[in-house]
This record gives structure tokens, C-alpha cells and sequence, in this order.
């Protein structure tokens, strides 16, 4: 029960962390409430059993709040106090509205019917032939890895660590696609070259 | 309780699309885009929670029986670790684009980043 | 033939890597297009060879799917029949044909070895797309070729190049969120991930028309309608496919939008959800209203390449209206032939639109390339100027037109059959209509590019090096045999890829209700 | 961007060596603890930022060059593809066979695929982001004059 309530908590703090970051009119504090966000996103991970993902998202963050903080003291805030674009905040507002109303019925409000299975009760409580419930089952046979999350990601589901090693490598050479001074060749060589 | 920690969760997504879609400064684009991959991973990983459960690592001398009886579920952990490279990758990505752009722009503005459909 | 699947991803990757490896490298460095030829064409061997298996076991009337998993069947993570490789076919051919295109193209850019390796990551997360049989790896694939194709977007490094893909890269997050959002909820909801094993959960009939699998299924249906520039959502695709360099263009206009998109849409729908009457009506809503907006934007365009894009919201419309109606005729009671009949079209419509989509964005990059403009009303008398670029634009733009013997007439003409069969004569008379609309873009296109006068920068212009001709006419010699070749082309590719969506679990299952 | 302090770079020089040991230790432990080739390069990652940071841009720049940090991170994720499904095929042979649970040979080699795997990754994802870092560093600089 003081799991909840503190998770209650550090999401109610997230929320408003990340409300006043994109209301805040200094970039500079923006980008600092961002980095409090992201780190109760740790204490959580901390708090509901998931270790794994702690260093990664406070590596992670780090180098985001390195590379942004950077990006923003070198650079001169020009943007104008614009007035505030209403149509597109009321788009925002109304899907936004549905949504959460949605959302509110489909994690069971009001005991709402077949919905998503209540907080702390995940799939793999319900019914063993869940996916989580045979990998965790088989990861220390399988595989050997005492780390379930690793034993999934590495070897269950290996064809992900494809994937995301080809994102990682997208993301690099994009990077360094983006960052090239020259991109066009101009003048009397492109015939030739 | 638990549909508000839910919806909270909703709503930091909420507050991300916000930002990406009525917000008119890259850096504040940008910081949506951070919420939004906060906004999943917290969906996920609570998504994965159980009552009283601790981390899927077998502990000494603990069975696979035991250790499923007692854990969270791995599964949407996994999810998360490979979202947070997505997060990374998106970022890296993004950072050279903003950099690039005010090179070119010499501004933060989206009102006057708008040489498209001149 | 199942450890094939694995290598259809891992061999452009491989080249990929292999590319970036070697241009460091004194004196290996100009091995780098030739590798990435040897990516691609690998990739469309295998295609070919994964598309003859499947029509064998199509032929002998069995289940004409593989599957490869890890470990075991249940938790496979790969899957293809007869339509992921209908879409391989397509990423591989037109892949290969442009990139050597591209070969001559980007010699005016620097560090092209970052292209090709980017291109081939692209065309290998397109094929792990097609591929998956699992949403969280549809998923992380799906986001793999969109971040490609960010990077491709800004090659030039100009500032319209940087601004137009930072907007598609916003618009491509918040799709990714719908996606990512829409993969939980499901998983919570049924425990499993795998698509088959989500669709035997969902026909059990617990979570009908329950809010949860309404939300799920609305965020799926919303990020991928993004990716696919369904209307209400199509602002990104008229900046981001203008702005890149012409062969990422044809790739993203050719290839992408159908992946990432219309193919995601009908894997979901058909596989997964079940194609019952409510997701038949959205998706002819989406496809009709696309098409007729998409064509009427486009009308409106000078710039040739901002034509083009537009008019790609339209055609996807007519793919999205005959998925829609083949859903319609399954839950209707129509028949599964006449479903079958919808599938057919909304495939070789997808298969066309790949070959002269391809073609036309190609055409207009040469004409870029020669004459340094893209404005219809700049240019003129190309036709004479440039042979081999005027044959193949008027092709491709015949062929969008729907002239008889090119390919888009017969798919076109397969669609309004279809859409008549399944018992919406209205849709059809929409469909005719936006044909016309069509032809006149097609009209308008060849009027100011090809023929008349020609303007200042027209005369100048000198034909395109020949290995972007060689890229243009294979596709043009495609929407030539394409429309002659209907009746074996269904045979071998079309009615596997048809068959595999009815085949699907959920539609035997709901089937099975009274 | 200049280097701090001669405290902090000192303070530095201490740490530096602790972190980048520390991130080779996640990166080859992610088989029964929390970690993994990825925590592990962006751990290292974090060192060469903070190198940045205390000794300026100039001294990280001529150590680690672009191309180089290119070929790595190509060469790293050739060695993972290479690497990755023979580890794959290792763990699977070695978890069915008939070789005793506790032999060390196949405890050993049940766990040197993953470690290989892991490390590999490690360095792909080490090098190309190390020289994102350093190619926005100096992106960065030349954005500095305008101000």
C-alpha cells in the first residue's frame, strides 16, 4: 500500500514537473524540471521492481540534460512571447479530453467491463499462458540468466536486440548525416565528381 | 487508487502532445518529445507491477517456481529498456536537427522557421 | 525456409554496416555502391525465392505461412505469407532499381557512403516490417525506418531540408507514442504480443466492444493512420517528401507510407482485430475522404514534387477504400470472393502505385538534377531535351492517369469492379471520379513539363547521366507489364497475399459465430 | 568550449578512470545482474562528456576523430551480427544437451556468447555515440561567434 501511495505521489510530482517545463517562459528552467521528472521516473522504476532500468534512464537522462543545457547557454532565446495558438491548444484539449475519458473507462472506472487488468495485477498473475508467464518460467533453463529482463531481451526476444541495434546505428548515422558542415557540392565540380 | 496513478500517467502523455503540437520553440518541442518517452516508460513499467512483487533476478538457491510467484513482470521491463534506446536515439537525432536549424534560422522560433511552403 | 526470414533483415543490415566500414578504409572506399547493390540484391532474391515458396504451398491449398521463432512457435516473432512477401517483392525491386538511380544522383552530395548505409538500414527495418509477427517488433521496426528516413530527409543539410524533417520527425513521434501506447494496452489486455496469439485472446469474445480494446485499438489505428498520411492526419507527408533528396522521395512516397503504414493497417485489422463492420466503416472513411482531398490538393501544385506527394495521399486512399470494402464484404455477408476481389485491387493498386509512384518522383528529380528547378511553370519542351527522362515521366504519368494499357487503369478498373460486387455503387462513382481528377494532374504534369515551350532553364538542360536512366526505365518497363500481366500477376502474388488476410485466425474464427 | 578549473580537472583524472572501468563491468554483466552492452556504452559515454566538460573540447577532439569513431561503431555492429547468433545458437546447445548443469565448460560457454554479444554492442554503441558527442561539440563551438 505505500508503494502505491508513493508512486501516487512521484506520478502527481512528474505531471506537474513536466506541466510547468512546458509552461515555464525560461528554457533554461524548462529544461531542468524535465530532468526532475525524469529522475522520479527512476525512483519509480526503483520502487515497483525494476532495477534494470535504472541505469539506463539515469545514464540516459544525463546525457540528454548535458546535451540540451549545451545546446541552450550557447545559444540566444530570440522566440517571441507569441499569444498563445488557441486552435490548435483546443484540438489539443478536446482529443486530449476524449482520451482521458477513454482511458478512465478502459482501466475499469465506474467497474467498467473487460477492462485492462487493475494496478498490480499484471498479465502474468492472471493466467500462465501469458507471454511474461512462459519466458519467466523458462528463462533460467533456457537461457541460464539468473537476470529474467536480460534473459528475455537477449535471447528470447533476440530479434528486438536486431532491431534496436539497427536503430542505434540509424540514429548515429543520422547524426552524423545532420551534422556535416557541407551537405550539397555547389560550383563547377558536380558534373565531375 | 490505481486508476489515478493511470490516469496520471495519461495525463504526463497528455502534456507531452501538448507541447509537440501547440508549442512554436524547438527546445520546448524537444522537451515534449522527453515527456511523451517519460510518459510510456511510466506506463509500461506500472503496467508490470504487481502487488508486493520485487525484481525478476533469481536470488541464491531460489527456484524459477518461486522466483514467478514473486516477481514483477519482466516483460514490459524489456519493453522500456528498448524504448529508452528509441528515447536516446531520438534525441541524438533530434539535438543535431535543432542545432542545424539554428545554424540556418538563427532562431528557436517556429513562427519563423517557415521557409516550407513558400 | 524459415531461416530465411532472419536474413532477409540481417543482410542489408550486414551491408549496411559493412558500407560505413569500408568507405574509412584508403582504397576501398569505391566498393561502397557496389555492396549496396549486393544488399539489395540479395534482399530480392530471397524475396523472389520467399514469394515462390509461398505460392507453392498457396498452389497445394495448404497454410501458406512461415513462421520463426527463437524458441519456440508460440513466441515467433517472425511471420510471413503471402503478403509479407507481395511487400518484400516491392521494397526490394523498387529499392534496387533506385538505388542506382541514386548511384549518379547523389554524386552531387557529400559523404554518400552515409546514404547508401542509411538506405539499406531503411530497406532492411522495411523488411523486418513486413516481417514481424509480433507488435512490439512491428513496432520497433516501424521506428527504425522512420528514423532512417528522418536523417534521409535532411541529407541536403539545407535549411528547407532541416525544417521539413524536423516537422516530420514531430508528427513520426507522436505516431510512434499512439503505436507504443496502443502495444501495451493490447499486451495488458491479452498477456501475449505475438499477432496470432492476440487475435485467438481477442475472438474469444471477452473484450468485445469493451472501452480497453477501444482505446487499444483506436491508438493502434491513429499512430499507424499517421504513418500512412491518412487525411486528417497527412499535414507532415506534403513537406517531408518534397524536401528530400529525389530518390529518398520515391522511396518514402513509393515504399514507406505503404509499409509503415497502409500494410501495418491491414496486417492489424485483418489479423489481429478482426475485420468486422465498425473498423470497415473507418477504414473507408479514411480512404475515401483521403482520396478525394489528396487529389484536389494536389491539382493545386506548381512544384512537381509537391504534386506528386499529394497525390500519394490520394492513390493510398484508393488502397485504404478497397481494404475497407473487402472488410465490408466479409462482415456483410457478401462473400469471401468478393472480399478476395477487394483485397486484389487494394494489392495491385499498392504494387502499381509502388512501380509508377517511383517513377514519377524519379522523372521529376532528373528534371531537378538537369534544369536546377522544380516549378511546372519554369519549365517546358523537356520532351525533346531529355528522351529517355520525357519517355518515362509520360509513362508514369499515364499510367497514374489510368490510360488502358498501363497498370493503374486495370487496378483502378479491379477497385470500381470490386467496389460495385461488394455492394457500394456510390464508392465506386468516387472512385471514377477521382480518376478523372487524376488525369488531370497526370494532364497538367505533361502539359508544362514535357510539351510546349520551352522556358529558359529547359533549354539548357542535357539528358541525366545513364545510371539514373537505367533506375527509370526498369520501372517504366514495371507499369508497362504490369497492367498486361494482370491475370498471372494475381495468380502468383495477388491471391496468396489475399488469401493470407482471410486466412487470418480471427476471420476462421468469427467465421465460425453464427 | 574551454576546460574548468585545474581542481576539477584533477577531480576529473580521478573519477574518469573509475567510470570507464565501471562501465566495462555493466556492459559485461548484464547476464545476472542489472546491467548490459547498452547501459554500459551510454555509462561510457557519460565518462567522455565528463572528460569534455573539465578539459575542453580541443583535447577530446584529436583523440577521438570522426571517421574513427565511425569505423568503430560499424565494425562493433558487424562483430555484433556475427557474434549474436552464435551466442544464440550457444546458449540453446548448451541448454539442451546433455553435458551436467554445473560443468564449468558449459557454464563458461553458456555465458560467453551473451558476454561477447553484450561487449560488441557496447562498442557500437560506445563509439558512434562518443562521436555524435564530439560532433556536436563542435557544432556547438562554431555556433559560439554569433552570440
Amino acid at each position: 500500500m505505500t508503494v502505491e501511495l508513493l508512486v501516487l505521489l512521484l506520478t502527481a510530482f512528474m505531471f506537474l514537473a513536466a506541466l510547468i517545463a512546458v509552461e515555464t517562459s525560461d528554457l533554461l528552467s524548462a529544461v531542468i524540471c524535465i530532468g526532475a521528472a525524469g529522475f522520479a521516473l527512476c525512483v519509480i522504476d526503483l520502487l515497483v521492481g525494476a532495477p534494470d532500468l535504472t541505469f539506463p534512464q539515469v545514464v540516459v537522462e544525463v546525457v540528454t540534460l548535458v546535451l540540451l543545457i549545451r545546446m541552450i547557454m550557447t545559444r540566444q532565446d530570440t522566440s517571441r512571447q507569441t499569444p498563445r495558438d488557441t486552435l490548435r491548444t483546443a484540438v489539443v484539449l478536446a482529443a486530449g479530453g476524449v482520451l482521458l475519458v477513454v482511458a478512465f473507462f478502459a482501466f475499469g472506472g465506474l467497474g467498467a467491463k473487460g477492462s485492462v487488468p487493475p494496478f498490480g495485477q499484471p498479465p502474468m498473475v492472471q493466467s500462465d499462458a501469458s507471454l511474461s508467464a512462459q519466458y519467466i518460467n523458462g528463462a533460467q533453463r533456457d537461457t541460464g540468466a539468473g537476470n529474467a529482463v536480460m534473459g528475455i531481451l537477449m535471447e528470447y526476444r533476440g530479434y528486438d536486440m536486431l532491431g534496436q541495434a539497427a536503430l542505434i546505428f540509424a540514429a548515429i548515422l543520422g547524426g552524423f548525416v545532420i551534422l556535416r558542415k557541407v551537405g550539397r557540392k555547389r560550383g563547377e565540380s558536380e558534373d565531375q565528381a | 487508487m490505481g486508476i489515478a496513478i493511470y490516469m496520471m500517467a495519461f495525463g504526463l502523455l497528455l502534456v507531452g502532445l501538448y507541447a509537440l503540437v501547440a508549442k512554436k520553440n524547438v527546445v520546448r518541442i524537444i522537451i515534449g518529445i522527453a515527456i511523451l518517452d517519460y510518459g510510456i516508460n511510466l506506463l509500461l513499467v506500472l503496467m508490470g507491477y504487481r502487488h508486493g512483487g520485487s525484481a525478476p533476478i533469481l536470488g541464491k538457491g531460489e527456484t524459477t517456481a518461486q522466483l514467478a510467484a514473486r516477481s514483477v513482470d519482466p516483460l514490459p521491463q524489456v519493453m522500456v529498456l528498448t524504448n529508452i534506446v528509441v528515447e536516446l536515439a531520438m534525441v541524438v537525432v533530434v539535438v543535431a536537427l535543432a542545432i542545424r536549424i539554428y545554424d540556418r534560422y538563427g532562431t528557436f522560433d517556429m513562427n519563423d522557421i517557415r521557409r516550407l511552403r513558400g | 525456409m524459415e531461416r530465411l526470414l532472419p536474413i532477409l533483415v540481417a543482410w542489408p543490415l550486414a551491408c549496411g554496416f559493412l558500407v560505413v566500414a569500408l568507405a574509412q578504409v584508403r582504397g576501398l572506399h569505391r566498393l561502397t555502391g557496389l555492396i549496396s547493390g549486393l544488399g539489395l540484391a540479395g534482399g530480392l532474391g530471397m524475396a523472389v525465392e520467399l514469394c515462390r515458396r509461398v505460392y507453392e504451398l498457396h498452389a497445394a491449398g495448404g497454410q501458406a505461412s512461415f513462421s520463426f521463432g527463437l524458441w519456440s512457435p508460440a513466441q515467433a516473432q517472425l511471420y510471413a505469407d503471402g503478403l509479407s512477401s507481395l511487400l518484400l517483392l516491392i521494397i526490394n525491386f523498387v529499392g534496387l532499381a533506385i538505388l542506382i538511380y541514386s548511384v549518379a544522383y547523389m554524386r552531387r552530395y557529400t559523404s554518400t557512403w552515409l546514404f547508401q548505409s542509411l538506405f539499406l538500414v531503411m530497406v532492411a527495418a522495411m523488411n523486418g516490417l513486413v516481417l514481424a509477427g509480433d507488435l512490439f517488433t512491428l513496432y520497433i521496426f516501424i521506428e527504425t525506418a522512420a528514423l532512417a528516413s528522418y536523417a534521409l530527409v535532411a541529407f541536403g543539410c539545407e535549411a528547407e531540408e532541416l525544417e521539413a524533417s524536423f516537422r516530420y520527425l514531430v508528427m513520426g513521434v507522436i505516431a510512434s507514442t499512439f503505436i507504443l501506447v496502443g502495444v501495451a494496452l493490447m499486451y495488458s489486455l491479452t498477456g501475449q504480443l505475438n499477432m496470432i496469439q492476440i487475435a485467438t485472446v481477442l475472438a474469444r469474445g471477452k473484450l468485445a466492444s469493451s472501452p480497453a480494446l477501444l482505446l487499444a485499438a483506436g491508438c493502434l489505428l491513429a499512430g499507424l493512420a499517421i504513418k500512412a498520411a491518412m487525411v486528417p492526419f497527412h499535414a507532415w507527408l506534403s513537406d517531408a517528401h518534397p524536401s528530400a533528396p529525389a530518390p529518398i522521395s520515391a522511396m518514402m512516397s513509393g515504399v514507406l507510407i505503404k509499409t509503415g503504414g497502409v500494410y501495418a493497417i491491414a496486417r492489424i485489422v485483418f489479423s489481429v482485430l478482426g475485420a468486422n463492420a465498425s473498423y470497415a466503416q473507418v477504414l473507408m472513411a479514411m480512404g475515401g475522404v483521403s482520396m478525394v482531398v489528396g487529389a484536389l490538393l494536389s491539382l493545386g501544385q506548381w512544384d512537381i514534387k509537391r504534386m506528386l506527394a499529394y497525390s500519394s495521399i490520394s492513390q493510398m486512399g484508393y488502397v485504404m477504400l478497397a481494404l475497407g470494402a473487402g472488410a465490408y464484404a466479409l462482415s456483410s455477408g457478401a462473400g469471401r470472393d468478393i472480399a478476395l476481389l477487394c483485397l486484389v485491387g487494394a494489392f495491385f493498386h499498392l504494387f502499381n502505385h509502388a512501380a509508377f509512384k517511383s517513377l514519377l518522383f524519379l522523372a521529376s528529380g532528373s528534371i531537378e538534377y538537369a534544369t536546377g528547378t522544380r516549378r511546372l511553370d519554369q519549365l517546358g519542351g523537356l520532351a525533346q531535351r531529355m528522351p529517355v527522362t520525357g519517355f518515362c515521366c509520360r509513362i508514369g504519368a499515364l499510367s497514374i492517369a489510368g490510360i488502358p494499357p498501363f497498370n493503374g487503369f486495370f487496378s483502378k478498373l479491379v477497385i470500381v469492379i470490386a467496389l460495385v460486387l461488394a455492394g457500394l455503387p456510390a464508392l465506386a462513382v468516387l472512385a471514377v471520379a477521382v480518376a478523372v481528377l487524376t488525369l488531370l494532374i497526370a494532364v497538367k504534369l505533361q502539359r508544362y513539363a514535357l510539351d510546349g515551350q520551352s522556358s529558359l532553364q529547359a533549354q539548357q538542360a542535357r539528358e541525366s547521366p545513364w545510371p539514373m536512366g537505367v533506375g527509370m526505365v526498369v520501372l517504366a518497363l514495371v507499369c508497362i507489364g504490369g497492367g498486361l500481366a494482370f491475370f498471372p500477376l494475381r495468380q502468383y502474388l495477388f491471391d496468396p497475399a489475399g488469401q493470407a488476410l482471410l486466412q487470418a485466425p480471427l476471420s476462421q474464427a468469427a467465421g465460425a459465430l453464427p | 568550449m574551454r576546460g574548468m578549473s585545474p581542481i576539477v580537472q584533477n577531480m576529473a583524472r580521478l573519477v574518469m578512470g573509475f567510470v570507464l572501468i565501471f562501465g566495462l563491468y555493466i556492459a559485461s554483466s548484464g547476464q545476472d545482474a542489472p546491467g548490459g552492452g547498452f547501459a554500459g556504452a551510454v555509462i561510457v559515454l557519460a565518462c567522455v562528456v565528463l572528460g569534455v566538460l573539465a578539459f575542453g573540447g580541443e583535447a577530446a577532439k584529436e583523440l577521438i576523430a570522426e571517421h574513427r569513431c565511425q569505423m568503430f561503431a560499424a565494425v562493433g555492429a558487424l562483430v555484433f551480427l556475427a557474434v549474436a547468433p552464435a551466442g544464440l545458437w550457444a546458449v540453446r546447445y548448451f541448454g539442451e544437451n546433455q553435458l551436467p548443469a554445473d560443468s564449468p565448460f558449459r557454464q563458461t560457454l553458456r555465458h560467453l556468447g551473451p558476454l561477447l554479444t553484450d561487449l560488441s554492442l557496447a562498442v557500437q554503441v560506445g563509439a558512434g555515440l562518443v562521436g555524435i558527442f564530439m560532433a556536436l561539440v563542435i557544432a556547438t563551438r562554431r555556433a559560439m561567434p554569433k552570440e
